[in-house]
């Protein structure tokens, strides 16, 4: 088993018909993802890797009633429009790759998205992968094997040295979901714990946090609640202070955003803190019965 | 970023909010523009960081003299890092109540905050851990707007009556506004201030604006409001990576890091010293870097006298393995040509055009393995602990 | 019985400090109506006819929690804001006198107050009356006895007119209603016959529409499940026609606003259709039972 | 209030609505600046009124001299009561196929609609009627935006594809967004032409705004749009009506109506009418009209020598009655002083402060009864229909 994608779910590409959107998607088709199609505005009548190209999400959706998975490959001044064409067609998942979105923006995807109940991943995420079955995005698939664990993390990068963490360990995915390393993103930690918790195929969670924002800080109550242990680690400790947004962001966030802060919160929840990526590997051995 | 006061006020201007009449000098030169009438005057000096009233940054100063002599002495200060280029003159005024206006983004609810408080000043965020009450917030979706009497509004909740809340009504009505047009991330009135006389006035204005935003904002260049604003508290190499556009921070260590994203960027850094090394700086290559702004990453470390060794990681995702063997290759040659020394690098490589990445670097040892004698690049099979642990023995074998 | 309006519900005159506003609240008291207070954004300490004035809605709802309508008296590019800050406030009837209103604005308030079950009376209404009980707005008091009609119009002076016949033909008014005379305008016919169809001191319903517009035909509808018999007057017959609104007015209108057709549509709804305001009475008289 | 056709592109280009390369020509001595590569050329005559095409308002020029001979002719021609006062010479475009859009309000629905249709032209209605699903409409509410994704689905839906669909689109998300900027009631783009090189232009533009938020545009009054505009249609009273700010339409009848609001102004001319009388005007006070005003109303009827009587009516509302009768004594007053004659009235005063208003009339009529020989003044208990019969029965004493 696996959340989100799998070899059947049916996928799109926006952005298809440029540099990264096209070069992923020919690594996705090859990883055996199903992409059904591909959006560019203005560029209908294009073919990219043998998939026909759409000036629209909407006839897309209307030609393939099943595409359950869109990505965005399009530059930060157009990923709002993208983002909330897809979830107006009525696309579940909508996983942003683009990065470097206007914060207003961003917002204003979360809003829509959380009205009409999808779940967008990202901005600055680097996809999902359920190991040998599908991904979306641009994960390196070196790192990945097929397992049991599900992990999350903000930063793509820190996603790829978990599984290759893992894999070390000899463990391996259920699926591995990149939430994305803007300030502002769709789904958070605990929205996808949500999903690790229900599936039967995933034994255990590694969430990957770091210094900044206060999502960490919300998974903490959820974590609580969960069946099964949850792995945590937050990169940072030794990072030089961020500078700080006025004494409005101090009363906002009450101390929030520090490592120390994630750390306390998380093991608060119950979460069992990994000092070092290559660390996770014991903790999962340990933790899981 | 971080707009100076002088500029948030010219902007916020143009939304009526009251400010005291006031001048910016450049150039002790300009001091004598000042007439009489600007004293007695506050001198603040502009800088991209808060709290410099505390950090001696803001005199006041009751005549020309006394305020020439004083200016001169802002311009050659240096307040938490920042260098003082200029200072805002502004006639004082006298103040009877200092209330808190502030318009921000709360990353919690997700939603535009707009916080006000009866007890502004310099001690704000204590009085708002003391007396919650004290503080009041209310809340705006992001697509959605604000009309005047949600000012109103929340004037009377900070206590004001009849004119006062009339003006700082509309006043939190237009920061709002502001905010919305300007991509803001903050806005912050702090004090607004209630004069002797029953006047509102604002004393200082932050405005802080998304850099990703920027783009949509021509009128912000057009002031020479450029993202070029944080050079003050930079290094020299800070200033090179943010003319080049990538994040940078000088660290005290000598391990060069040539990360690839920021947040294994900041992982390294903390493997780094979890290890017992002692990292130089901090890096990211943001998401699919272009060859040309990698061989600048390498070169701020190469070129940096602390860096004894450098750490390189690159697990290819929209960041692809073949154009980072480029970039060090390229790299490697020139400053071969250029008869510069190579440290010593210890890197790995794994992920998305690996194989191709792998090719190129086998064709360059081939062909100039003299550019490779301290060039070690590991593959997906040792674990970047493994890495990092021979970076810092490397470090350790060469003298300081 | 009355709708909306009688000498026991609270009312507040928002722009009280203005000179028709001032003006009205001494005619308003004098008639009975219980107006309780007065709001003027910056001028709260003065009194108005021994009123407090306020400086915002909120506190005076504070202060008098039974306040059921307000009355909106400032000038136009004031309106919105003001009718938005009793919506908010928890008022459940605004009367909005004021005229000229932009009509994006009144849009937008018609919109804020469907989603907060709010009835928004005007722009450009005369208020409206319960005769002998109470008032709310200018209409002149000499027209208005007491009786068992309820009247539904768009014009003030229409208004005013009708119950002048009404009286001369020996009837009078549970209330009479002013619904605006602007182009966009809050609670149209049907929301007000609504009232009148429930009201057990309402016999039968008086309604004078015009031409332009729609919301004659809109009534049209409802009038055919009514119990009550509707007499219904259309002004405008021999007015000279106004400018079209391009080609879209007509897709949109589709031959929709002209006297001809509020009439054949208020007569196929089943009203009883009156030539003049004078034979009104007469109408009244053959259609109760 | 509608915009003329230039003024309307004017606008518009700065939403990057793509126009054909044009020239106002308002005087037919600049005939002479166009150039010889403006032509074949399209020449139309700027009226406020549709259907000006179908009224040979447009013309078509082939060459320079051609053009002046047509510009000419058409500054000398009225359009349905518009008197021509511009021409604007637009390059010919070689059309391969119309399409339509427009926004405005939907009054039905109280949201804005976007309405698009494949088959645009001046056909445009009787596709509509004949043609349903070749219109698309497309609703928002007046709080809310549109993004520019819903300009692409909306081109898909009329048949776009590709580039053609990206401008399209665009234009359509442009087009919204000035609607919204300039409060607008209508902005009509017909035809939306596709040239036979593919080219998107907006060969027509209508741009209707609300004269009620003109306040809020000053940009309007800076290009010299100013609530002035009908002025081509209106006869001499209409002209002076409009200047003094209130609504006046000149009939064909000699019974001069001074009512209260619109709606009895309405009913009045109905009534006259119905009681076999022929009404002089429509006319409308407003609410609350001041003192001058109602004299220039009053004059307005007095100097139309058509007018044989005036009818009169106040049900004071929010328009007082004492200060209608301040106004009526006043005017009558200096009518009398000038030397000229007075028509009979024949009035109805009722309503708010109709006792103070009696009480003005009584003490005028007891000072100077010469003014008052031909003026009736009723009260409450007479009759609307009573006064309008007898104003009838004056008029037809009164010889032609």
């Amino acid at each position: 088993m696996a959340v989100i994608i799998d070899e059947k779910v049916e996928c799109i590409v926006q952005g298809i018909t440029g540099k990264s959107g096209s070069l992923h998607t020919k690594l996705m088709l090859n990883y055996g993802t199903k992409v059904v199609a591909g959006v560019t505005p203005g560029k209908s009548g294009e073919e990219v890797h043998g998939l026909k190209v759409y000036d629209t999400v909407e006839e897309c959706v209307e030609d393939f009633p099943n595409i359950a998975v869109t990505s965005i490959w399009v530059p930060p001044r157009f990923a709002k429009d993208a983002a909330l064409e897809a979830i107006e067609a009525g696309i579940k998942t909508v996983i942003v790759i683009t990065e470097m979105i206007p914060i207003h923006d961003m917002l204003h995807v979360r809003k829509k998205a959380k009205e009409k109940g999808v779940m967008v991943l990202g901005g600055n995420t680097p996809g999902l992968i359920s190991p040998g079955k599908a991904k979306v995005g641009m994960l390196p698939e070196i790192a990945f094997k097929p397992g049991r664990i599900g992990t999350i993390a903000r930063s793509g990068s820190i996603t790829y040295y978990l599984a290759n963490a893992l894999d070390i360990g000899g463990y391996g995915e259920s699926t591995s979901i990149g939430i994305g390393g803007d300030p502002i993103i769709g789904a958070n930690f605990e929205d996808v714990l949500k999903l690790f918790e229900k599936d039967d195929g995933t034994d255990a969670v590694v969430l990957a946090g770091e210094i900044g924002g206060v999502y960490e800080e919300l998974a903490a109550e959820y974590i609580k609640e969960m069946s099964k242990p949850v792995i945590a680690y937050i990169a940072g400790r030794y990072a030089p202070k961020g500078k700080r947004m006025g004494h409005a962001g101090a009363i906002i966030q009450r101390g929030m955003g520090t490592a120390e802060s994630k750390i306390r919160a998380l093991r608060g929840g119950g979460a069992h803190i990994a000092e070092t990526i290559g660390d996770i590997p014991r903790l999962i051995k340990e933790n899981l019965n | 970023m971080r707009l100076h006061e002088f500029e948030a006020k010219e902007i916020l201007k143009k939304y009526k909010i009251p400010f005291a009449e006031g001048m910016l000098i450049r150039d002790a030169k300009d001091i004598d523009k000042l007439t009489q009438e600007y004293f007695p005057a506050i001198l603040k000096a502009q800088v991209l960081v808060g709290g410099r009233g505390k950090a001696g940054g803001i005199l006041t100063a009751e005549t020309r003299d006394d305020a020439k002599a004083k200016i001169q002495k802002l311009l050659g200060m240096k307040i938490k890092g920042y260098n003082v280029e200029s200072v805002l003159v502004e006639k004082k005024v006298d103040v009877e109540d200092e209330l808190y206006v502030a318009v921000t983004i709360d990353r919690l609810e997700h939603r535009i905050a707009i916080i006000t408080s009866e007890m502004g000043g310099i001690n704000v965020e204590q009085i708002a851990e003391k007396y919650q009450e004290k503080i009041v917030k209310y809340y705006v979706d992001v697509d959605e707007t604000i009309h005047p009497y949600v000012g109103r509004s929340l004037a009377k909740r900070i206590g004001l009556k009849g004119k006062q809340l009339i003006k700082v009504g509309g006043i939190i009505h237009s920061l709002f506004k502001a905010f919305k047009e300007f991509d803001g991330t903050l806005i912050e009135i702090n004090p607004l201030a209630i004069t002797k006389n029953n006047e509102v006035i604002a004393l200082d204005a932050v405005f802080n604006i998304d850099t990703d935003a920027l783009y949509r904002h021509p009128k912000l260049a057009e002031m020479g409001i450029k993202p070029r604003h944080e050079v003050g508290e930079l290094t020299e190499r800070e200033k090179i990576a943010r003319e080049a556009n990538f994040p940078y921070v000088d660290l005290e260590g000598d391990i060069g890091v040539f990360p690839g994203g920021a947040g294994f960027g900041i992982a390294a850094v903390d493997l780094i010293h979890h290890f017992g090394g002692k990292p130089a700086n901090f890096m990211d290559s943001g998401g699919g870097p272009t060859v040309e702004r990698m061989e600048q990453m390498i070169g701020l470390l190469m070129d940096n006298p602390k860096v004894k060794v450098i750490f390189g990681a690159r697990f290819g995702g929209i960041s692809r393995c073949d154009l980072w063997a480029e970039a060090i290759i390229s790299y490697l040659k020139k400053r071969h040509a250029d008869g510069k020394q190579i440290k010593p690098m210890v890197m790995r490589m794994a992920g998305n055009m690996e194989k191709e990445g792998r090719e190129l670097f086998e064709k360059a040892k081939k062909d100039e393995p003299q550019l490779f004698k301290v060039v070690k690049i590991y593959a997906y099979n040792t674990p970047i602990e493994e890495v990092i642990k021979e970076t810092i023995r490397t470090a350790e074998r060469i003298e300081g």
